[in-house]
């Protein structure tokens, strides 16, 4: 059962930067909307008061954790839609419904590597937390902006972790070759992603070389988030369109056709 | 108690808040929501004979007030509706009213046969004016001729459904389009439908939508779709059923002052899936607060310079 | 340095930034908040041949990211123009464009004549397409056939002066009106005018405007204005000035992307005086974080799929 | 000389109401923006950030005073742009344009009626406060709000004044009735006004009646404030249209035609 509901903001809270308003990247913090269950690799769609009418569509962020207590976002802004929520304070309200999509799948007792590139580990972190056994999970970090701007130490605690930083172009051939080789060691295991596009395209191509079962979870553009206007889609193997805000975020890498459009 | 109740030919509502094509899914998407039996209607997806997969993405864009759509009317065809969606929904209870996509005034014929058998369907909804997609809609929206022949097309085989012919804003003169739509034998007429637009990214040099030109919908037309409805409702008999930019009650009923019977909710869905259901609500304390009893006492009621 | 010269017909810019009629006053309105020379060019309020009182009040609302306006070519006239106005107007440093507003296409040649005699008046612009004033605006910026007429009077008379015809975006194709417009002889186009609309007030149940119809501008009509440039550069080979929700420099910058020689800067005039100046500053640092040394790299590199 | 300045809240304080967010009658005090002049009568167009691109328009106030640290308006939340501007807090920045239009006259040793209707009350703050002989000025107060809810008792203090609410329709005579018998006191003075249309309406036939001279302060819709766009404009007795935002607000009764428009 998705719920829509108008929460109270309990913290926003920067990352690795100074305590200003309208930090770059920043955890944000809300009441529980009153959800039943959640799942990690669900969404949920957020809408400020500030976007008024000017904003016609909320935006969509994976859920990084959320208990009985507190809905827990992980943002980086990088359009005016994100600057409104950056510049949220405590006890200002938002509009938020979910939890929205698919999952990543959990298997205890099998080996699983964990992909995260940029904010794309915000799932990750509620993943970790409620694994239960951490031990058969490997997080692998791709990032540009420093190691501190993201949750990456508290997930660095909690399971096998490794980043890589691509400051420069030119490091984009070493996040590939540690993709590559981490990915041939879990032929027989799990191999979840979240992350920009190319980065998932890159994943897939050598989950499926390997024939590792993989998920990724997709980024589109999305106009409703509960599967109304087709503005999603991703198209599928079969080229039948999946709507990523239903079908997804959360898909099986080998049912889907990534590289096209944009 | 306040009255909603809205009597059109051959269809009742019992309030005058309709879902728009293509913002509301199948209706099923937002049960979760909001009760689907609140609303006055459903007009559910466009939808074409065969399954449509529609055009590449990226094909939504957000504007100042508005987005940009070039969807394609992707949907699963019509045999498919009847069979998986119509028995879901709650028709018994909520007008169901199909949204018709065709190239040809003899595929829009074909489509009203089979969806004018249903009992679960209301009404038709006739859309002449998609501007997305090059091949058909765009054409017949645009072209007085064409909006009569088609509309003849579907009156023929509608049975006892009701005909509702949704009309483009992107002309020069919407009263000779309304105009064709009533001698056709429409028997009402809904409108507007999107806008003509365009977006670009700067630093891809990349338009925001893969079809390049896409249909501008929410607030920021609303003053686009007024002035339409006000027109059309000058032009014609039929009633007309307001739609474009409406997000609250008082949009509603604004569309009602300016002479419409009804009224779509479109773009407000994605502002908020429980929109539709949040303006039903508030109808009647807006009514209450400007004073009026039914919507009878207020459609049409402006009061124009010199009157 | 970046290089903003815009290269027209008989004109040279040294920015692409004008300010758009009727939405600057005469300039002189903006003098405490910036330094006209600064800009590009000021197309000045339209004119007519006799003083015009315009419409009656109220003839301005706010609408969503936008609004809308009936003035009715409120003017002093022609002669007042030339003798009140010009002389205080830096026209060696900017360019000073008179927009024409006539009835008849006797009217526009007269209007040229008078003001391409002087020689602080840079360029003319034809307003084709008010959509405000009943009498005539309206009629021929819908009309091809008028279009060329108009083009041909006022070309006629314009002596050396360039001619820039003004488009209206209320009709089903603008590159018929476009085509129309090069073919009477327009040395330039610029486009949109304001998109017909209306607003009503529920309370009083009165138009918001006492004009009953009034145009929309503002960033609400960006996405319809980059539509029509788009489809009006793919139709004529005279250069395209775009104008139409144009508030940021990347705003502009998007225009010119899409194939503009200039933009106008209209109601972002009104979010804040000094939005033109502020534009004309922000325009080459925009220029540099998108990576391009001239307007001519950017102009026209719109990348449409499949090419 | 004006000027367009981002400057920043000192404070919103609301009057005779609880201190809450959204108050519907409050004093907005904000940095001077670096004026150096303006008189009572004048106005400024004022633009807070969440305007974003939903509002094309700023909105106008009467300059409540202004001295050399801070600019003071008094502001009515009727819609949905003053709801912006009644949620401002202390830091945050507007713009604002000014001063703009003309002033009412200043004449010492003249008999001066100040009449004011709800939150037209405003520009006659300051121009009692820099008027050099008080004893000269009385003020009428008419207002439908509690009186608590205007800046009454701060005027009530520094000049002789006297108010009538106007609670139910059935109180509009009281009004008039005021409104007759102190301009018929004011044949030889002057007549200052400020209030919504139909107030200043009966203000000025009665002062045509008496002969006496009058000022009256306009508040039509404007869009730019600066004399652009001709979008405020009232006509005048000789049929040519005046513009509000120059040729105004503050305008002799006799030269205007009032009671034509909203
Ligand atoms: C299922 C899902 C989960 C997501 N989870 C997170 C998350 O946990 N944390 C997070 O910071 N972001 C997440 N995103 C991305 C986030 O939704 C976008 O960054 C946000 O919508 C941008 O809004 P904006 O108005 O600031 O950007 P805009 O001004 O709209 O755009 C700025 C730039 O971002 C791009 N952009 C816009 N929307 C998206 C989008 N949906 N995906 C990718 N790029 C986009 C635009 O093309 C443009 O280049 C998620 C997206 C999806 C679909
Ligand atoms: C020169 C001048 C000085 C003013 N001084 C003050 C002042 O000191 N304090 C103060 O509270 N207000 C003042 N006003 C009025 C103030 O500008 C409006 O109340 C405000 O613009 C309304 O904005 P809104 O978006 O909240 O209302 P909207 O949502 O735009 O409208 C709400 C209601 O207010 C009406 N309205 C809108 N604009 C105006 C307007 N300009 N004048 C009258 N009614 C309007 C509308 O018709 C509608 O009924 C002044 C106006 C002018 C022109
Ligand atoms: C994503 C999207 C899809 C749409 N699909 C259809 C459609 O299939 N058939 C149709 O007649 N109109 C379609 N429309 C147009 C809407 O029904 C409506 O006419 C338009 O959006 C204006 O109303 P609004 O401003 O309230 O959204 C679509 C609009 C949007 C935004
Ligand atoms: C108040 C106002 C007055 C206008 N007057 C004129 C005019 O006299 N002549 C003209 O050609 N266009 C006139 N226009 C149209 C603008 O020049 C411009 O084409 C339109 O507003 C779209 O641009 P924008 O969205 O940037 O404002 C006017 C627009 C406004 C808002
Ligand atoms: S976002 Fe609307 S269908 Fe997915
Ligand atoms: S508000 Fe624009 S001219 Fe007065």
């Amino acid at each position: 059962m998705k719920l829509c509901k108008k929460v109270k903001v309990v913290d926003v809270r920067p990352f690795g930067q100074p305590m200003t308003a309208g930090p770059e990247f920043f955890e944000l913090r809300l009441e529980n909307p009153g959800w039943d269950e959640w799942k990690p690799g669900q969404f949920v769609m957020l809408r400020p008061t500030s976007f008024g009418l000017e904003h016609v569509w909320a935006r969509p962020f994976s859920i990084a954790m959320c208990d009985k207590q507190e809905l827990t976002l992980f943002i980086q802004r990088v359009g005016r839609g994100t600057a409104h929520i950056a510049a949220l304070e405590p006890g200002d309200h938002v509009l938020v419904w979910g939890p929205l999509g698919t999952s990543f799948v959990q298997e205890p007792d099998t080996h699983t590597l964990l992909l995260a590139g940029g904010v794309g580990i915000a799932p990750f972190k509620g993943y970790a937390i409620l694994h239960p056994k951490r031990d058969n999970l490997r997080l692998v970090f791709a990032h540009r902006a420093s190691a501190r701007c993201y949750p990456y130490e508290q997930l660095a605690d909690a399971v096998k972790a490794e980043r890589v930083q691509e400051e420069k172009p030119e490091h984009l051939a070493r996040v590939i070759t540690l993709l590559h080789e981490r990915i041939s060691q879990y032929a027989d295991g799990l191999v979840l992603a979240c992350g920009p596009a190319p980065f998932l395209t890159t994943v897939r191509k050598y989950a499926l070389e390997y024939g590792a079962r993989c998920q990724l979870s997709l980024e589109n553009r999305m106009a409703c988030g509960v599967g109304a206007c087709l503005g999603c889609v991703t198209p599928g193997v079969d080229g039948e369109n999946r709507r990523v805000c239903v079908e997804g975020p959360v898909f099986w890498a080998q049912d889907i056709a990534l590289g096209g459009g944009k | 108690m306040m009255d909603t109740t809205v009597r059109l030919p051959g269809l009742t509502l019992k309030n005058p808040v309709l879902t728009a094509s293509g913002t509301f899914g199948f209706g099923l998407e937002f049960e979760d929501f909001g009760d689907l039996r609140t609303l006055g209607g459903i007009v559910v997806k466009g939808m074409s004979l065969k399954p449509r997969q529609g055009n590449p993405m990226p094909r939504v864009a957000e504007t100042a007030c508005g987005m940009l759509n070039a969807i394609g009317i992707q949907n699963p065809g019509v045999e498919s509706f009847i069979k998986n969606k119509l028995p879901h929904l709650p028709w018994e209870d909520t007008a169901i009213i199909a949204n018709l996509y065709a190239c040809t005034a003899e595929e829009f014929g074909e489509l009203a046969d089979i969806l004018s058998a249903e009992e679960g369907v209301a009404a038709l909804e006739v859309n002449v004016s998609c501007p997305n997609v090059k091949e058909g809609g765009a054409a017949f929206g645009q072209d007085p001729v064409q909006i009569g022949r088609v509309t003849e097309a579907v009156k023929a085989k509608a049975r006892n459904k009701p005909v509702m012919v949704k009309l483009s804003p992107n002309v020069a003169d919407i009263g000779v389009c309304a105009r064709a739509a009533e001698a056709g034998g429409a028997d009402m007429l809904s409108l507007i439908n999107t806008v003509t637009g365009m977006a670009v990214d700067l630093v891809t040099r990349k338009p925001l939508l893969a079809n390049v030109i896409g249909g501008l919908s929410g607030p920021a037309i609303k003053p686009v779709a007024l002035r339409c409805v006000h027109q059309a409702v000058r032009a014609v008999k039929i009633p007309i059923i307001g739609l474009g930019g409406i997000v609250t009650a008082r949009d509603a009923l604004e569309f009602i002052l300016v002479g419409a019977h009804a009224i779509q909710v479109g773009t407000a869905n994605f502002l908020r899936p429980d929109a539709a259901f949040r303006l039903v609500q508030q109808l009647p304390k807006d009514m209450e607060i400007i004073g009026i009893g039914s919507l009878d006492e207020l459609r049409g009621t402006l009061v124009l310079p010199g009157a």
